[in-house]
């Protein structure tokens, strides 16, 4: 068994890439993660699709409001400069490109980009929620992912099997093993754990691993 | 002009069979609890409206307000983004029992879709959803070189929506994100109705802070402290209550 | 010379058919007079363009706020539950069908409800601001006009020789002479001056009048 | 996070060349003429930026803001819906004299496709215009048994907006009928730049009153008391003064 980051130092990881001032949105789940791991100095806007812009952390328990919910139906509160607004004006934001990043959960990733993330097929009820919407949106598109399912097959795909959320959409991938980029339909390496080697990596992805420069040692603390 | 209505029962009065009803809300914040729960008092006693085709986020949690409408068997059709709650239970069991249709819209699609039918756009172009299932059968179309899926308007008979303030004209404000939907779909149904929690005189809303106008609303009636769903789904409450 | 009403008097005759609390948007010149003439006890709600909805007045001279202005940039004022709002809500309300009439000035009506009142052709500054958006948006389209036009040729036509604002959009016409309306793809004479014999009327409408029950007579008072 | 510019001159200090600018107002309702002098200044001491394409509801009137920019001959084309005016000659004598593109939209139509532009939708279906020469050469398509022109977002590279307050983040709210294009225009630049006359930390804007919020602000700098561009032309003002 090779040693793996926690889903929390997968999100750590992601949010050292976020800029000072960035526009987010944080997928439902795993992604919200990211929030905590803000470097210090810098300072994102978070965006929830269900209209707020700039709000903050969670309230102490018992002091919720459930007027003031995220996305995921989670209590959150407002900070100075938060702006309510409705849902057109909110997935305006989205659509319109005008978001920084969008950090999303993944079932499976493709070379090309294609991402699937919100039916694992026909059966039971599906939903979709806005994650059909950000893959389009947002100026980067990353993923947080273990780099395999539970039963050690690849999420990191040639061809997406599972339905899509949007097509070539996906733009760099945090894993449990990895930072991988997508660019010109391939995975490209950025970023191992230095107790894996290429070949093992390579072995639990289901596509080539192409290299385009040095591949830096993937390194996240305890958290 | 004065849209104040007496009483919940009269501002659901007119929600015939096989309507189309938009109710606003994402998950708890922003639904109008007490129209949807008069709207089931009516069905109860009358056997109407029923057959409706209800839009929403989402497709009820726990076993009130939409929830409940589903239980009741009022509800033909959802049209939503998210069925999934912290307990689906009610929606779950007659989809799979094919008691129920669902057409799924991508969250941002579904509020634009409603935007159009209230502005008089009966289709646009978005890039969501393009190459995936739920844009399977619909028109695409290329601009500057990328691809668009072809979306259609969507406008309905009624829409039941919870403001904060309104005034005699219909002028409403709303509460943090309890917003959401509302505005649009207030803009998108035949005939609006607003629960408000508070009624003020015309010139008792500042006219910069206007969310919805009263040109898209067509009622409006109090409701000084609405229930919350999410805490009477804390609180496992049923509507309407089960007595021995 | 056959006596017509002035322009104040075919305002005040589309004022009448406006009801209370009725949405309207009224273009800019001629048909803005419409507003004086509301029928006491009936308040209907002033919609115009550039975002204001429910506006009152023109303010007492000195008194402009030119922040707060119409679609014709005539000062107005606000009164208890004015309303403001961008662009595209207020053209939301127009296209979307929320207007329960609007009321604009025309240079040539055709039988079938085509309207010609933005340009007189070719020549000059072409200049068409809101009122393409206005014919399809209300659900009653009026026209105010003189019947004929300055040199004595009928302003109801058969067909529009000038470029048309909109197709089959007017669905009732208040001229000098007469009030007609738009009903499938004919002129029905509705209402005519005392004065006025029906040939005399018909020999200064460019297409043929129908009947459809009695025609009242026009009758405005000296306003 | 900042926003805020010490000056107009650094405001208007990135446009172009050739760029599209969106410049907010309705008549001199929600005219930005500090913005626009400053960029005027700027054109005067460097000859650039020129060749730009203007979009606004009109086309200037007298000789300050657009008509002014128009006077120096730094405008190639306007896209507007009513380029007429109490003094419309600087507009009307360039373009007679053939040297001012002019494309001509339907008011409503210009404010949708700008919001369009803003809102990710490349195209979108309108009533507006169909049938008239507005139209010509435009897609058409039926819906439910009307028919419909397809029209095509709009974009500019900067946008030059006047709010009344707005703060470090760029939350803004406007004055009344000066709010017009001016909350669409800051969705549809790559880069939007706001005069604002009060500016005041995050936190002085209550969130439910933000009318556009501040991911669509790029900039803002202060102009305490903004000349009104009707009062400029009611005095007969030119810009820049002619000095003897």
């Amino acid at each position: 068994m090779t040693a793996k980051l926690s889903n929390a130092q997968i999100a750590w990881r992601a949010a050292q890439d976020i800029d000072d001032g960035a526009y987010v949105n944080l997928g439902i789940g795993f992604p919200e993660m990211v929030a905590r791991f803000q470097p210090e100095g810098r300072e994102a806007v978070f965006h929830t699709e269900n209209g707020i812009l700039g709000f903050g952390e969670a309230p102490q328990p018992g002091d919720e409001d459930w007027d003031l919910i995220n996305a995921g139906k989670k209590a959150v509160t407002i900070k100075p400069g938060t702006a309510f607004f409705h849902h057109a004006d909110s997935f305006a934001m989205v659509r319109g490109g005008h978001l920084d990043v969008a950090i999303l959960g993944a079932y499976q990733v493709a070379q090309n980009g294609d991402l699937a993330n919100w039916s694992t097929g026909p059966k039971g009820v599906p939903a979709v929620g806005g994650a059909m919407d950000l893959v389009h949106g947002a100026k980067r598109v990353a993923v947080l992912t273990d780099h395999t399912t539970k039963d050690g097959k690849p999420k990191l795909v040639q061809h997406c099997t599972l339905p899509l959320t949007g097509v070539a959409c996906v733009t760099r991938i945090y894993t449990s093993l990895a930072v991988v980029d997508i660019q010109d339909g391939h995975f490209v390496l950025r970023e191992k754990l230095v107790s894996i080697s290429f070949d093992e990596l390579q072995s639990l992805t289901g596509a080539p691993l192409h290299l385009d420069g040095d591949v830096a040692d993937l390194i996240a603390p305890e958290v | 002009m004065d849209k104040r209505i007496a009483s919940l029962a009269e501002a659901v009065a007119d929600i015939t069979d096989n309507a189309t009803v938009m109710i606003g809300g994402f998950g708890g914040s922003g639904a109008p609890i007490e129209l949807i729960h008069a709207l089931i008092d009516r069905y109860l006693s009358t056997g109407s409206p029923g057959n409706l085709t209800v839009i929403n986020n989402n497709a009820g949690n726990g076993h009130v307000g939409i929830a409940a409408m589903i239980e009741q068997g009022m509800v033909a059709k959802m049209i939503c983004s998210f069925p999934r709650s912290a307990d689906p239970r009610v929606f779950t069991e007659r989809y799979l029992a094919g008691q129920i249709e669902l057409e799924l819209v991508p969250q941002g699609t579904l509020a634009e879709r409603i935007r159009a039918g209230g502005a008089g756009i009966p289709a646009f172009y978005t890039p969501t959803g393009f190459g995936t299932d739920l844009a399977a059968g619909k028109p695409v179309a290329q601009f500057d070189g990328r691809q668009y899926v072809q979306e259609r308007w969507l406008k309905a008979d009624f829409a039941l929506i919870k403001a904060e303030t309104g005034d005699h004209l219909g002028n409403l404000t709303y509460r943090m994100a309890a917003r959401n939907f509302a505005p649009l779909m207030a803009m998108a149904a035949a005939r609006t109705v607003a629960q408000v929690s508070r009624i003020v005189a015309p010139g008792g809303i500042d006219p910069e802070a206007v969310v919805t106008a009263g040109i898209f609303v067509d009622g409006l009636v109090a409701v000084p402290t609405p229930a919350q769903e999410e805490v009477l789904n804390r609180a496992n409450v049923t509507y309407p209550e089960v007595t021995a």
